[in-house]
């Protein structure tokens, strides 16, 4: 019965764009978005808030364009590498981070981003300052395309791996690394007293939750152009911690859903009020409060876990 | 007196007590029975308005409590030890004494005079009045958390299973020194939740027994009777 | 006597001026059923703290067959088949009673097939026989933070066992637990314990427990050992009765 | 293939509407608002009425991008009217030819944005930071001949990275004794200067450069000058004329404007449509226009030329995008202030204006006294030419091949 | 450089004295209530803009200049009193005993709401009145001018630290509010009316950020987007102290201070990155801060 309701849903998005092709934009991004933030409720099941998740999201996005500098300029090996990158700063940032806990982690998460962003705004020389730097075209398989079809093939191929990597983070959160993960956020003391290492339990989930907001960044860079500090400042993190709260940390999709609901109603609203935070605000509080397992708590049966 | 009229209290959804009715005589010792998940420490929080009622009221004499937010009841003379300690593990076990007299915006006499009161009936607290309070012992702990309630408690003194983690020497100590304060403070009604009968026969008055939330069988004196309806 | 499976010589530990260890000397042999007995705040859990390396103790050591576990992670330590319950139970309050079990079970094995789920038929048939043993069967599905206090010390007690350990601490298995389930508990948990080979030591107030289950008693004292034996002899003992049993 | 007229052309016109860089934006944003209400009362462009959606740049790269891509991805939005910061042009630009959207860069001066000449679709009809630079590093040795130390503090962005290489480039080629003593970069849209302030004054400097603009610029002035950072040091404001109104700036500050779009200039004063948009804008807005609004009704000015040009070229029929943009190449308008030519490169060639605060009895705020005004042409080098490696060719002499301050009266 | 050093020590006292106010009120805020509130920094800025508002009037009406030091003053408490109690009785007050998730997005929430608030009401154009700042005149020190009125607030900062130390050590309120902290159930039962405690530690918290807020505004302009820089400025400060210690806050603002200014001194290209590497450093050495620390729990 889900697995239907899914399918139809992937569908639908798959063809939206045919319908409305300014919409594509709009959806690769929410799909880039979507990845990040899945990254982040991988780590809030273990009760680890990161306001600095932006950093990976930016980091791996500026790794293209660095890469495309360097002459680099296949689109395959941009994205394997960049992601690469990601998983691998997240291992080594996640080594000293994961020592920490609460309050803690989420400040050091932010200080770490912080130091990256304000990098990023001020090396005029390397990164071009808060210009940001272009993220060209790139040629898939040698083959140079145009823009309107490499846009296209970014969506599509976005919306294949949304699929996949999806299954393969639900597999991860079902096994016992999983149940381990939302373990620590309950009683550490009984975790290592069951002769589970902690450290190395969030140590994995911290590099896949990196390498997720890198692939959300990958194609976020491509789909926009540009990449720019903002990426990285600290709102955009919390904007990913919204996203996965209000999508609901209880399933893969609920990261999906919160980003498409989000981006939606984003390209809407922008054009009737300026208000537009305001709107966030309100609706986040709303669904904190009264829904906490965000949507996709109304499309799970069982219990899904909630913050 | 303290009286509960058809109380009913539900804990995340699951109904726990149901229409619990019962008086706390003044000057006496009830105890109240139940195995473990009976709704001991529910009628106590429910009581000391911890918990939000569903249904019914609880009076203190004249007052309704129903409604009353905790800390009116403690001022209305409540005093109560939770099973779990719940020290203040920042301030000294003298502070955490003090707190309570300090909340209610007592006058310095009075405030020493219950300090005193406090220590002559606990000498063993004022030996450790000092050490912060994060640092007692399990059953050090109940002995501050027994201290701290009777500079709240005025009319009534709510004790949940203060015998729970005590050495057996300590635990005779303390129903010596409920005995004790039975002689030195009258007024007060005491309800003293337990789940072991052991040491019941030294300090109970009456006793009533609560299972799946209902009290049953109401006001005995036979210890035999109600080890057998543990 | 059987060479000691723990033994743990001279232990100071302090905190800010109390001692909760001072100069404390125990070993446990083979096939035991070790009870300690004494005034709270004497150290008892301290001891367990130490042994189970939750704490260094000041100066000191802890041998776990003659190997020195002194400075070792309470995750290494049990890794070597030392499990122990918890005086206040430590359970994944968030998690159902069977989910608490299924987790200590997959930490003795496939922690790490990230790829199968955690819940598999053996393993939930292994966790609900635990469950059964220690009387939890009906709770199995309850998120184990609605348990009764004293269920989840039987819980706690549960997912100790859960990882087939050699040795078993147990701070106040007893306490909190009814007097009616009291013995039931002990009871199936000797049951198990001769039956699986487990050694054990437990910290106990309740002196019934002790003089029907002990095979030797120490009696705790501000950090040090004040008695030690048989019960019926400790129990003897005037400086024990007047400290820690009581005279009625 | 050129198309029907259709019912209405739409314009995306990209400013600051928000934020401290308001202060700048605002005024380009009225005086569009102005302009299209003039242009449609007269039956709009080429009798096709004009309708704008605004763009808040404030909303940084990545909305901006997004809203370019939103507006473009609808036929009836022909032109862009993108963008006021160098940093949102450089992003636009390449999306502007990917998707051949022919766009005007109303008012970003980066010499990086057209440099490889091969764009199709972004036009400047305006200076850049090469002549504009150049301008005031000849005017300030004109009139401070033995300057010998130089501190620079301006946005940190292209905008102001820029600025800082060619005015220090000009002057190390004009006097090469000149020495930069600090160079302070603070983020765009700092509230707070005055560690900044503390350091220049450090420095000694005899001369203060610096092109912060729209609030930055007020919220500098008003704190450095209590400090006496205008007395210590000749200060250059080179977004000096868009805060006289608003802050009082004391006598003999050089200040100019980015171009030639001074409302008061005597070409401006000459020209009857300028006086008539000046008044019409004082009475709209309660004060008078500053460059950017010039800038802004010029652009429009020159979009609109440029339609004229294009339905000449295909005999009356309403253009493409395509023919719009080839209509702007090589174009030469006449704006209100000048005149705004577009060379092969899409670049702009625009007279510079620059001068001194002086006071008048005429106005209550002080005015730019002591102008000159330089040839669009003459500052700048030839297209494809490295402007750096052009800049240090420059010899003292070259000052003397140009007007004198106070030339331009 | 060496003629630098006291311009260069007083520059980082001022900018230290501006930052801690924020700071200060935030690590307050945490230490009674164990809410981080995300949105702290725009209550800062609304501080500013409601200042700049009123001395504005205040200038408009020609009425007696100095009256603009009450303003500044008098706002703080007017945000305070209207936000403090809104604020805390009806959204934060919902988040006590929750996850620090629930209660970072809940302030989060908060923040977006407050950053568009202060659009509507007080428009997108930068606010600027500096009456005070001018009133107060100047004073060459080491060669630099300084504003008289930068000194100021270098003073005003000493007395909140001494100020609030005394409040939370020597008073029954500081008694009541730490057993508020630890354990807000047992409180009640002790006759604590915890509601008044937290309005009371949270309005405060609000104070202090208003008083930051429009005691800025006269050395510096306000526009949208001042909240989000000034929050995780004050975030750092806060960290670097140790969440919830308020001598570490003080003493953070003056390492923050002195990393902004060296590096804008020798360093120009580095000045926003000093706050954070600074943070990021000492976070290394000391996770829980300089002031911070944890005790392990009971088992
Ligand atoms: N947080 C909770 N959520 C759901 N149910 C709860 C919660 N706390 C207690 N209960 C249920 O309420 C019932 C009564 O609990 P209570 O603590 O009052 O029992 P008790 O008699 O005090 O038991 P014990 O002797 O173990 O303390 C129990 O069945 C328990 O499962
Ligand atoms: N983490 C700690 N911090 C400070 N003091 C501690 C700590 N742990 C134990 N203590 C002190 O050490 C002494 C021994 O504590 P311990 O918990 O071992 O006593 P116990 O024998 O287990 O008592 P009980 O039977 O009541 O549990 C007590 O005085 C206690 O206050
Ligand atoms: C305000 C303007 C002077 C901005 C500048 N023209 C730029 O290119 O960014
Ligand atoms: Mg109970
Ligand atoms: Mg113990």
């Amino acid at each position: 019965m889900r697995a239907i309701f899914a399918a139809a849903a992937i569908l639908t998005l798959a063809v939206l764009p045919v319908a409305a092709p300014w919409l594509q934009f709009v959806l690769t991004l929410a799909i880039a978005k979507g990845f990040a933030a899945l990254g982040v409720a991988i780590l809030l099941r273990a009760g680890l808030i990161s306001i600095g998740h932006a950093m990976f999201f930016a980091a791996s996005a500026y790794g293209v364009a660095f890469l495309a500098r360097a002459g680099i300029n296949d689109f395959g090996l941009l994205l394997v590498l960049s992601v690469l990158s990601a998983a691998l700063v997240g291992a080594i940032a996640g080594s000293f981070l994961v020592r920490y806990r609460a309050i803690f982690f989420a400040m050091l998460n932010l200080a770490v981003s912080m130091v990256f962003y304000a990098l990023c705004s001020k090396l005029y020389g390397v990164t071009g300052g808060t210009d940001g730097l272009p993220v060209p075209i790139p040629g898939i398989f040698g083959i140079v395309v145009t823009e309107p079809v490499f846009k296209s093939m970014l969506f599509y191929l976005s919306l294949t791996l949304m699929v996949l990597v999806g299954f393969a983070v639900q597999r991860y959160l079902n096994s016992p690394l999983g149940h381990a993960l939302s373990a620590v956020h309950t009683n550490e003391i009984r975790l290592e007293y069951l002769g589970i290492p902690v450290w190395a339990i969030l140590l994995i989930a911290y590099a896949i939750s990196a390498a997720l907001a890198g692939l959300g960044g990958v194609i976020a860079g491509f789909a926009i152009g540009r990449v720019v500090p903002e990426f990285a400042f600290w709102t955009a993190s919390g904007h990913l911690v919204l996203i996965a709260v209000l999508g609901g940390i209880g399933g893969v999709p609920g990261a999906f859903l919160g980003a498409l609901f989000l981006e939606l109603l984003h390209s809407a609203a922008v054009t009737v009020t300026d208000a537009w935070n305001l709107i966030v605000g309100v609706a986040l509080i709303a669904v904190i409060m009264f829904m906490p397992q965000g949507f996709y708590g109304l499309f799970s049966r069982k219990e899904a876990s909630s913050l | 007196m303290l009286s509960l009229d058809k109380v009913c209290v539900s804990i995340e959804g699951v109904r726990v007590l149901r229409e619990v009715s019962c008086d706390i005589v003044e000057r006496k010792t009830t105890v109240l029975i139940g195995r473990n998940g009976a709704g001991k420490t529910t009628t106590l929080r429910a009581i000391m308005g911890l918990l939000g009622l569903d249904g019914g009221n609880i009076r203190l004499d004249a007052d309704d409590l129903g409604r009353m937010p905790a800390h009116h009841r403690a001022r209305a003379g409540i005093g109560y030890a939770p099973e779990d300690r719940r020290l203040i593990s920042e301030l000294s076990v003298d502070e955490n004494i003090r707190l309570p007299a300090l909340a209610l915006k007592l006058e310095k006499a009075e405030i020493e005079r219950r300090l005193d009161e406090v220590y002559s009936l606990l000498p063993e607290l004022h030996v450790m009045r000092a050490r912060p309070a994060g640092g007692v012992s399990g059953g050090q702990g109940k002995m501050v958390a027994l201290g701290r309630a009777l500079t709240v408690a005025r009319k009534v003194l709510l004790l949940d299973e203060p015998f729970q983690g005590l050495a057996p020497a300590l635990a005779l100590n303390y129903a010596r020194t409920l005995g004790e304060l039975r002689k030195r403070r009258p007024e007060l009604s005491l309800l003293i939740t337990e789940s072991s009968p052991a040491l019941l026969d030294r300090i109970a008055d009456r006793t009533l027994q609560i299972e799946r939330g209902e009290i049953l069988a109401t006001s005995t004196k036979d210890r035999e009777s109600h080890v057998a309806a543990i | 006597m059987t060479r000691p499976i723990l033994e743990a010589k001279d232990l100071h530990v302090a905190f800010n001026g109390i001692k909760a260890a001072d100069g404390v000397s125990i070993a446990i042999h083979d096939g035991e059923f070790l009870a300690i007995i004494g005034p709270n705040g004497s150290g008892k859990t301290t001891l367990l703290n130490i042994c189970t390396g939750y704490i260094r103790p000041k100066s000191g050591s802890v041998q776990l067959d003659g190997y020195d576990i002194t400075r070792l992670s309470p995750r290494a330590i049990a890794r070597r088949g030392v499990a122990r319950a918890f005086q206040i139970p430590q359970l994944f309050s968030a998690q159902r009673t069977i989910d608490n079990m299924m987790l200590a079970l997959a930490a003795t094995d496939g922690l790490w097939s990230a790829g199968r789920p955690l819940e598999t038929a053996a393993r939930r048939e292994e966790a609900e026989a635990l469950l059964d043993l220690v009387g939890l069967a009906d709770d199995s599905e309850r998120i184990s933070s609605t348990l009764p206090e004293g269920h989840r010390k039987l819980l706690d007690i549960a997912v100790a066992l859960a990882l087939k350990p050699r040795l078993l601490l147990l701070d106040e298995p007893t306490s909190g637990v009814s007097a009616l389930e009291r013995f039931q508990l002990m009871e199936a948990l000797m049951g198990a314990l001769r039956q699986r080979r487990i050694t054990a030591l437990f910290v106990e107030h309740d002196m019934d427990v002790v003089a029907r289950y002990a095979s030797r008693v120490l009696v705790w004292n501000a950090g040090n050992i004040m008695a030690e034996g048989r019960p019926d002899e400790v129990f003897k003992n005037a400086q024990v009765r007047e400290r820690v049993v009581g005279v009625a | 293939a050129a198309q029907q007229k259709p019912a209405s052309l739409g314009l995306g016109i990209f400013t600051f509407t928000s934020g401290p860089a308001a202060a700048y934006g605002m005024p380009g944003k009225n005086a569009a608002d102005l302009m299209i209400d003039e242009i449609n009362a007269k039956g709009g462009i080429e009798g096709v009425p004009v309708s704008a959606t605004y763009v808040d740049e404030a909303q940084g790269a990545q909305g901006v991008i997004a809203e370019y891509r939103r507006l473009a991805g609808d036929a009836k939005n022909q032109v862009m009217v993108a963008a006021l910061s160098s940093a949102n042009c450089l992003a636009l630009a390449p999306i502007a030819e990917q998707i051949e959207v022919p766009t005007v860069g109303w008012n970003c001066d980066t010499h990086q944005l057209l440099i490889d000449g091969k764009s199709k679709y972004v036009f400047r009809p305006n200076g850049n930071t090469v002549p504009e630079f150049i301008a005031y590093a000849i005017y300030l040795l004109e009139r401070k001949p033995n300057v010998k130390t130089v501190a620079i503090i301006n946005p940190d962005y292209a905008f102001g990275h820029d600025a800082a290489k060619i005015f220090t480039a000009a002057l190390k080629a004009l006097k090469p004794d000149v020495e930069i003593v600090a160079e302070l970069y603070p983020k765009l849209g700092s509230p707070n200067y005055q560690t900044e302030i503390s350091r220049l004054t450090t420095a000694r400097p005899d001369v203060v450069f610096s092109n912060l603009w729209g609030a930055d610029l007020e919220n500098f002035v008003r704190q450095a000058a209590p400090r006496g950072l205008f007395t210590s040091s000749q200060v250059v404001l080179a977004l000096g004329e868009t805060v006289l109104q608003r802050v009082p700036l004391p006598d003999g500050v050089i200040v100019g404007v980015l171009g030639d779009g001074w409302w008061m200039s005597p070409d401006a004063k000459a020209n009857p449509e300028t006086a008539k948009f000046a008044e019409a804008y004082k009475a709209r807005f309660g004060e008078y226009p500053v460059f950017p609004s010039i800038k802004m009704a010029n652009a429009l000015i020159y979009v609109k030329a440029a339609y004229k040009a294009a339905m000449q070229k295909n005999g009356g029929k309403w253009p493409t995008r395509a023919e719009l943009a080839d209509a702007m190449k090589g174009s030469k308008v006449a704006t209100l202030t000048g005149t705004a030519q577009t060379r092969a490169d899409n670049d702009g060639l625009v007279d510079q204006v620059v001068g001194v605060t002086v006071k008048t009895a005429a106005q209550q705020f002080p005015v730019i006294g002591d102008m000159v005004r330089y040839k669009g042409d003459s500052l700048m080098p030839q297209a494809g030419q490295d402007p750096l490696a052009w800049i240090s060719t420059l010899k003292p002499e070259f000052a003397k091949s140009l007007p004198k301050p106070g030339s331009y009266k | 450089m060496s003629n630098a050093i006291i311009p260069l020590l007083l520059d980082s006292l001022a900018s230290a004295a501006l930052i801690f106010f924020a700071a200060v009120g935030l690590t307050l805020v945490f230490s009674v209530l164990r809410v981080l509130n995300v949105a702290h920094g725009s209550l800062y800025s609304i501080g500013g803009y409601v200042a700049a508002s009123i001395c504005l009037f205040i200038a408009n009406r020609q009425l007696n200049p100095y009256l603009s030091f009450v303003a500044l003053l008098f706002s703080a408490v007017l945000v305070a009193a209207i936000f403090g109690p809104l604020i805390e009785r009806g959204l934060v007050r919902w988040t006590y005993g929750k996850s620090e998730a629930v209660q970072i997005l809940i302030t989060f929430g908060l923040f977006l709401i407050l950053e568009d608030l202060q659009r509507v009401i007080f428009g997108v154009n930068s606010f600027y009145e500096d009456a005070p700042m001018r009133l107060l005149g100047t004073s060459s020190i080491g060669g630099v001018v300084y504003l008289n009125y930068q000194i100021l607030l270098i003073g005003m900062a000493l007395l909140v630290v001494i100020g609030l130390r005394l409040l939370i050590n020597h008073t029954r309120l500081g008694r009541l509010i730490t057993a508020v902290v630890t354990d807000r159930e047992m409180a009640q039962a002790m006759g604590i009316d915890t509601n008044r405690i937290f309005i009371l530690a949270f309005s405060l918290g609000v104070f202090l950020a208003a008083l930051g807020g429009a005691l800025a505004t006269p050395t510096s302009g306000i526009a949208p987007g001042l909240g989000a820089d000034t929050m995780v400025l004050a975030f750092a400060v806060a960290a670097i102290g140790g969440l919830g210690q308020i001598e570490g806050a003080a003493v953070a603002s003056l390492i923050v201070g002195l990393a902004r200014v060296l590096a804008i001194y020798l360093a120009p290209s580095l000045d926003a990155v000093a706050p954070y590497a600074a943070m990021l450093v000492v976070l290394l050495i000391r996770p829980y801060g300089l002031f911070g620390s944890v005790t392990a729990r009971r088992i």
